[in-house]
């Protein structure tokens, strides 16, 4: 394993200690230097206090997932060093306040190379305050890695460039002093090395919610109306503090029903209309997306899901409002789900949302996560690529059109159409005069109980689930066109299997990777071609009972032959894929064999500072090698049910 | 089908062509009881909207569930019928993205006052430039005549067969302290006095609510058309009354029993409304604002920089 | 076919003419001549005007469903005999009132028995009051079938008695009026009679919401909160209605999400807590529905559906919210959903959801729909059996069990058990302090985070689930034990399937039927074990997508061969259900055959006064016949996918 | 288990043991930020309890979602900590199934003056025997600095970069014009004074609100310690201040400023509560009765009848 560029660098320390912004802004710096860099950010449902950490993960080559295996760790208390030593490969180190107060027998400090450092006292020595001691520690890094002080103190003068020259000079004194302090007393006995790459082509650092809001920005969508709720409220801040260099509208409401509300509100003015959300706000909008389905008003609502159910876990991660998604409401009506797994994948939803929204005229859902839509991926800037958004609206009617018209009872809102769509006229032209209802209504909108007219009506909008399927992503297949064994994934875990797979057929086995991206209307035709193809197949994913695999088993009757299941709130690492993939693998005879992530039961206590890894046996270092995944970390039911776990009660 | 100038061709409230009550007429047969106050609603709204000059496209009438939200049914007007509570929100969205239109909320007592309450006590503190018109029956008509926010204490339902016991809303009053800027009142068998307060309402710059009393012939058998008809009593015709004055509006705002003030109780025509007070809406509506992101003409290279 | 005690009788009028008022005493005079009754409600979302119709079916053997063919028809205007003409049987009759000006052109009268009758004059001069009218012609009713009018009086004079002698004889007078008219005038020339049956057993005549009450109020509920919505508002008006004499509070909220959260605090007192709505309410109840499942509070919500999406189709039937029920919440928790088909069922399903609720600390669900709780059957009283009903509270701690703990700290509210049940302490004893949260929270209730903790009571809560189906009714297997087609259901379409199937095997067929009444947790090994004797099975439901038909392969990969779907409004006949069948037999060749009910192309306009039946060419009579169906009313979509419907497109 | 007598035994307000302080002392850390005002205002609640000498089984706190509502979780009391904005008619369905036990419900002024606002608004007018302290910092802790419905006019945040432009929710206000029974206001950096409001609150039997001024020392630079504590004063230092006098309350309502009216505002001890109206419910609570039917101790068999 190569010692230079492949590491993991991690800081940890309390809620309100600057842990992610200073993540951050090291991250940028090694990506300057041309350096691929995952970030992934871990914080609790508190503002001050607590653990928190942020971990990047470094490499030559484009990154998708992080890894469980830390090099480096800055420790800002004493609880991030009880949290994380298990995670720290042999030969890493830990950096720590000199006069950090600590339960030595709490960290298992064996291989690991304790780096204590007078963080504090130069901070307030060189610099005039304490709360700079997480620049020292970054300095530090620098300096044991043996990275380019340079592209530091770049970053450096960036960020602080508002503050003006004296906080600018403050900073660079103190990460200088960390970085001659790691220099002069570490570096020589560090193996893992960051070296910048000369030349190295700008880069950007950004992460999915990001992504989507230019893609959504770059599709003309101007109005955005929400209620802040973690991990959704991203999108809104973003797109207010864009408001006014590019005339967006945005409302925080008083409610999410209020906010899908004004959304449908705006939408059938015309506007491409925006709301976000996480799962606990969605529940409330349900109802409106019925009105918004059987009006015909397209819509955007981006739900990004959280571990629940209920409050469940704010700040973690889950994939587990999928089936809730693709069948909310009562009642039936058209709808997509679109499932980005990357930042570049986000950025392609956020105009495809609402071209899909406007062609079929439905709401369209985009279900990102907190590990999506937090966590930080190095793109090339072509991969954010503006000259290829296009903005289709659909069949609408235009104002010579609707000159054209013989008077304002021509135009039918609700046409009974071949497509299932009907020409949309937008109120406020002289023959654009319509009422529309979430009634059952005839094609110019009046309330019916006509039978027959009801039927035409609810063909016709059923259609357009037809109609859409033209136009969604059908899954994408990774690696060889044909394997040994087939991951089955959808939305976000795409970056941990994308890794894994790379790293499987690197060791030599044969693995790829069926992703999906767009999951509603669902791609049957697709699905089954692709699964006529597969030898052994697994389904990942990152919630309890499979939604996916259920999902595809009730539009296909198929099932993949293994399923792998993670609902502790973090996702799953690298290695925590490849391991999975070779368990299931090697129980191949399990028929429907479910496993299921278990947390290591050394691994904290009730106030949450677990690893999500597995690597509770110290075996570090490869994450490649089969034997290295503990028990306790697996549990297999072998049986179809999802619910028969009685085998996996424990204690 | 055109990707370009799909925006509606609204030319603010200037008048194509004159409009009368013939206008608005529709071949919908209405569901409405024989005798329901809602036909003199119905009525005073068109009457209003020729008073105001205002053709079927330049307005845009939204309501909720109800008897009397199916009211946009049986005119000739742009509307959208929402749900259950949620005409406000809708309403706000719209007007948000088309300022150029006038925009007109219908809704029940039970919708307006009841589910809607939370939206209701919002609106009124944003002020968007919104006509809202409660058809006030103190009933639920349409699921059959259970207590409604509004009924009276003691008032016999299905639901509350020893009287409702909770006090009443008082939309006039909420309004006052949620900070409306125009309140008033009506009643539907005085369609004269009705369409001149619709008028007034709609004229008025920012969120003005119209409680309209209104007969529900079929299940309130309490608050008739002569119970009604022998409290109210009108504010114009009180000597001196001042709306723009808070405590006389205070005062008449908390008055309903033997009598039942009518008329403009309260107005602030001073107070910005929402719109007026978001800087991007001075430049135009949302909606042609947005044609020139249609048209993809802005920078969004630069927004890169700031991720690297 | 038998001329006497098996007939329809139809009332059609405008709301607020009393049809169903009428209607239903008729009913109760047949079933106390020993007669069974089956009557159906058909009206619009108004109050009064329109077109509402009420339709009672008469047997002399127990009945579940309404059939398309009508014998009589009392029209209260001329709407009437425009909408229902073709439903009429040869020979069949119309009674009018002799003033009634109507289109005759509107009438196909060839071989129906147009009876005018004086009705306002003979309700005026001799009741006194015009209103009287539906009265007379329920006399005419009784005359022209030569049923016993005394049975006829003994209902009046228990239905005016609290309005004293004075408007009980007059209602006497002027149905007897009518009853000697009919008899004078038409009894000879008419040939379906009604005779009742000497010393008939007292029976019940009544629908599933009352049933349902009567289930809850006997397994001890006695909060009910709700929001009025159709048709889920006469549970709570039921209630109401017998709140004073057993001591139940209901409560009105101001919306349907306050309903279930009032009844979550009811129920965390220690109550039995009821909610009922339809669908558009129960969207609004998704997020507390998601809190009660995490705070394992027990609770039972009636969803009673119509027609959807969004405000839909107020006052028709429909079976569309499966899909959404099983599933709606963010995140995941277990839940029961129970789908009653009759009107005994419906009793059941009121005492076993609290049961199910309590035991399992879970919300319970229960689908009925508008067809369901309008709909009269008649019942044996022993098929209301209080002395069944059982109180299963489930695990409670006991005051004793309480005391008995070392202090206040010792209860544990969500401890870790192999039933996945922890056990239940109500808020109140001094050992009984303890908090519950919605968020992800330790065995003592409170909030965390811990990975380890969220996957234990994760898997603890799921388990729940598979403890449920312990006691769930696995699907009921009707008709002979093998057959040559299998016929699969769910909920309200029980009574059309069951009358189809008996109407079937009497005719010579081989025909069994699988329902289910309990469809969620799902019981994949009962259905699996039912699929491996089917030898054709047909899956029939109320709604456009399919939605059990898609649960069941969801959940166990099979598929019926065929699928019959309608979501016009009305309810199938059981004539529609034969036809159907046979159809799907009749295409067997056709691999997954998606059938749909299309309405006849002269059933009406818009204004909704089309009858729901298939019998648009004339034949009348047996509905026994394969030829019967219209190809215009069965469209026939030969493929897997449930929205290919491109061949569907008509005109 | 056992199906018999399961109902706690909650014998009203009498007490077992005497409580203190460290009656209701629990070892779960806060997760507050050092210098919140939600310390201030949890020890005051303790202060209450102990004052009213009501132990931890006979109190029952409902809270929503935001720093504020997790106050149940940092004392030994029973709770149950619901989702945002919806604690009141959960508190409200308790109250009605045990009216025995204590009801508190403590929310944010987001979760329960803005998403709870619907809720807040028709409590008010049922006048449950409730006592509602709200933590009002003006902002929306939890969910890291946006505005929230009673942030003053102007409050920059990240979704009001410009200023918010709705006029803030004014509590007491809204609690005139609903029917509230009960309102009060506090300051959490003078726990004596807010401990003795809460008792007062807790005692008057109806639904009463405590609005508590409580500096977010995270987010909200507006108004902080410093401002509040320049501004409040207390009614109850103002000659012969009467808070049954509702046109001296409505004046005290409408303060908010420069000067800041902290005590109680307004209590109307008169008017019955939602319980005391209810027949039923004078037998006992539900919950007792309710074990009749737990024995099917009822003719059922009756029911029938109608239906012959
Ligand atoms: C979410 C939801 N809940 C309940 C209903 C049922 N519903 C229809 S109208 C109505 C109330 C009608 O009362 P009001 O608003 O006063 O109008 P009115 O019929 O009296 O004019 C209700 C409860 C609904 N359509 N949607
Ligand atoms: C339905 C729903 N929407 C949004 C959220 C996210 N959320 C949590 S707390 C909160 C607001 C907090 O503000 P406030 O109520 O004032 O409490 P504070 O944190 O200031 O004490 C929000 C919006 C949620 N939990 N549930
Ligand atoms: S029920 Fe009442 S409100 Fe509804 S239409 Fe009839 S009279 Fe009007
Ligand atoms: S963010 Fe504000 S309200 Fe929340 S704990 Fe910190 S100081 Fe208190
Ligand atoms: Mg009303
Ligand atoms: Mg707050």
């Amino acid at each position: 394993m190569s010692r230079t560029n492949d590491m993991t660098i991690k800081l940890g320390g309390e809620a309100g200690q600057g842990v992610e912004s200073s993540g951050a802004g090291f991250l940028k710096a090694m990506v300057r230097g041309g350096l691929y860099c995952y970030g992934l950010q871990d914080y609790q449902s508190r503002i001050r206090g607590g653990h928190n950490y942020y971990q990047i993960r470094v490499s030559s080559k484009p990154l998708f997932s992080w890894s469980s295996d830390v090099h480096v760790l800055m420790a800002f208390d004493d609880e991030s060093l009880y949290a994380h030593p298990q995670e720290i490969v042999p030969g890493g180190a830990i950096i720590f306040d000199e006069g950090l107060k600590y339960d030595k027998s709490r960290v298992e400090a064996g291989h690991t190379k304790m780096m204590p450092v007078p963080l504090y006292k130069l901070a307030l020595e060189i610099g005039g305050d304490k709360v700079m001691a997480n620049t020292v520690a970054l300095g530090v890094t620098s300096g044991i890695t043996g990275y380019d002080f340079e592209k530091m103190a770049d970053v450096i003068r960036q960020n602080f460039r508002r503050k003006g020259e004296k906080v600018i000079a403050a900073n660079l004194g103190v990460a200088e002093a960390g970085y001659r302090y790691g220099l002069d007393n570490f570096a020589a006995d560090f193996e893992f090395k960051l070296e910048a790459i000369p030349n190295a082509p700008k880069r950007m650092a950004l992460h999915a919610h990001q992504a989507f809001c230019m893609g959504a920005l770059a599709a003309g969508c101007r109005f955005n109306s929400a209620y802040p709720m973690t991990p959704g409220t991203s999108v809104i801040e973003w797109m207010t503090a864009k408001a006014n260099k590019f005339d967006v509208l945005t409302k925080q409401t008083e409610d999410e029903l209020s906010a899908i509300l004004m959304a449908i509100g705006a939408a059938q003015a015309g506007m491409r209309a925006l709301t976000n959300t996480s799962g606990g706000g969605f529940s409330l909008m349900v109802e409106a997306l019925g009105l918004a389905g059987m009006t015909e008003i397209p819509l955007v609502i981006v739900d990004a899901q959280r571990g629940g159910p209920s409050t469940g876990l704010p700040t973690k991660t889950e994939q587990s409002d999928l089936a809730f998604v693709t069948s909310a409401g009562h009642g039936e009506f058209p709808r997509a789900v679109l499932a980005p797994g990357s930042v570049q994948e986000a950025f392609e939803a956020g105009w495809r949302a609402f071209n899909l929204a406007e062609k079929y005229q439905m709401p369209v859902l985009v279900l990102t996560d907190m590990m999506l839509s937090t966590s930080i991926e190095t793109l090339d800037p072509e991969q954010i690529d503006f000259s290829k958004v296009e903005i289709d609206r659909g069949d609408m009617v235009s104002n010579a059109e609707l000159d054209a018209l013989a008077d304002s009872w021509a135009y039918k809102r609700h046409a009974v159409t071949e497509s299932g769509v009907s020409p949309r006229a937008l109120p406020g032209h002289p023959n654009s005069v319509y009422i529309t209802t979430g009634d059952e209504h005839s094609p110019d909108g009046l309330i019916t109980e006509d039978p027959a007219t009801r039927v035409a009506q609810m063909e016709k909008r059923m259609r357009k689930m037809e109609s859409a399927l033209a136009t969604t992503i059908k899954p994408l297949l990774y690696g060889p066109a044909e394997a040994d064994v087939t991951v089955i994934g959808w939305g976000s875990t795409y970056g941990a299997i994308r890794q894994a797979v790379d790293a499987m057929n690197a060791a030599g086995e044969s693995v790829n990777f069926l992703h999906y991206v767009d999951v509603w209307p669902f791609p049957v035709q697709e699905t089954e071609e692709a699964f006529a193809k597969m030898k052994f197949s697994i389904c990942i994913e990152q919630n309890f009972t499979g939604q996916f695999a259920r999902l595809l088993r009730a539009e296909t009757g198929l099932r993949a032959n293994a399923q792998v299941l993670r609902y502790d709130g973090h996702p799953y690492t690298e290695e925590d894929a490849v391991a999975f993939i070779r368990r299931a693998v090697a129980e191949k005879d399990k028929p429907h064999n479910v496993i299921r992530y278990q947390v290591p039961v050394n691994s904290g206590n009730r106030q949450g500072y677990a690893p999500s890894n597995g690597h509770s046996n110290g075996a570090h270092g490869s994450g490649t090698s089969q034997g290295q995944i503990n028990n306790n970390n697996l549990n297999t039911n072998s049986t179809a049910s999802l619910y028969d776990l009685k085998e996996e009660v424990k204690a | 089908m055109t990707d370009t100038a799909i925006r509606p061709d609204s030319s603010g409230l200037t008048l194509m062509t004159k409009v009368d009550m013939k206008t608005f007429q529709t071949t919908e047969k209405s569901t409405w009881c024989a005798g329901c106050g809602d036909f003199g609603i119905l009525a005073s709204i068109k009457q209003a909207l020729v008073g105001l000059n205002l053709a079927p496209h330049q307005v845009m009438f939204f309501s909720g569930i109800g008897c009397g939200s199916k009211l946009p049914h049986y005119m000739h007007v742009s509307a959208l019928n929402t749900i259950h509570g949620r005409a406000l929100p809708v309403a706000t969205g719209f007007k948000l993205a088309n300022h150029n239109m006038k925009v007109v909320a219908i809704t029940g007592d039970g919708d307006g006052y009841g589910i809607g309450m939370g939206h209701l006590a919002h609106t009124m503190r944003r002020n968007p430039d919104i006509t809202h018109i409660v058809e006030n029956n103190q009933v639920y008509g349409l699921t059959k005549g259970q207590y409604s926010p509004t009924s009276g204490h003691g008032y016999i339902s299905t639901t509350s067969p020893e009287g409702s016991i909770e006090v009443s809303v008082n939309p006039l009053a909420l309004g006052m302290a949620m900070g409306a800027s125009f309140l008033a009142r009506s009643f539907s068998s005085d369609p004269k006095h009705l369409a001149s307060i619709i008028m007034k309402a709609m004229t008025h710059k920012g969120y003005a609510l119209v409680d309209v009393l209104q007969p529900c012939v079929t299940y309130n058998h309490v608050n008739t058309n002569e119970w009604y008809k022998s409290r109210v009593y009108k504010v114009e015709d009180l000597p001196n009354y001042d709306p723009t004055n808070r405590q006389m509006a205070y005062e008449r705002a908390q008055e309903w029993g033997d009598r039942i003030p009518m008329g403009v109780i309260y107005a602030d025509p001073d107070r910005p409304t929402y719109e007026d007070q978001v800087p991007l809406l001075q430049k135009g509506t949302l909606l042609e604002l947005s044609e020139k992101a249609m048209r993809k003409d802005y920078d969004y290279e630069s927004l890169k920089n700031e991720y690297m």
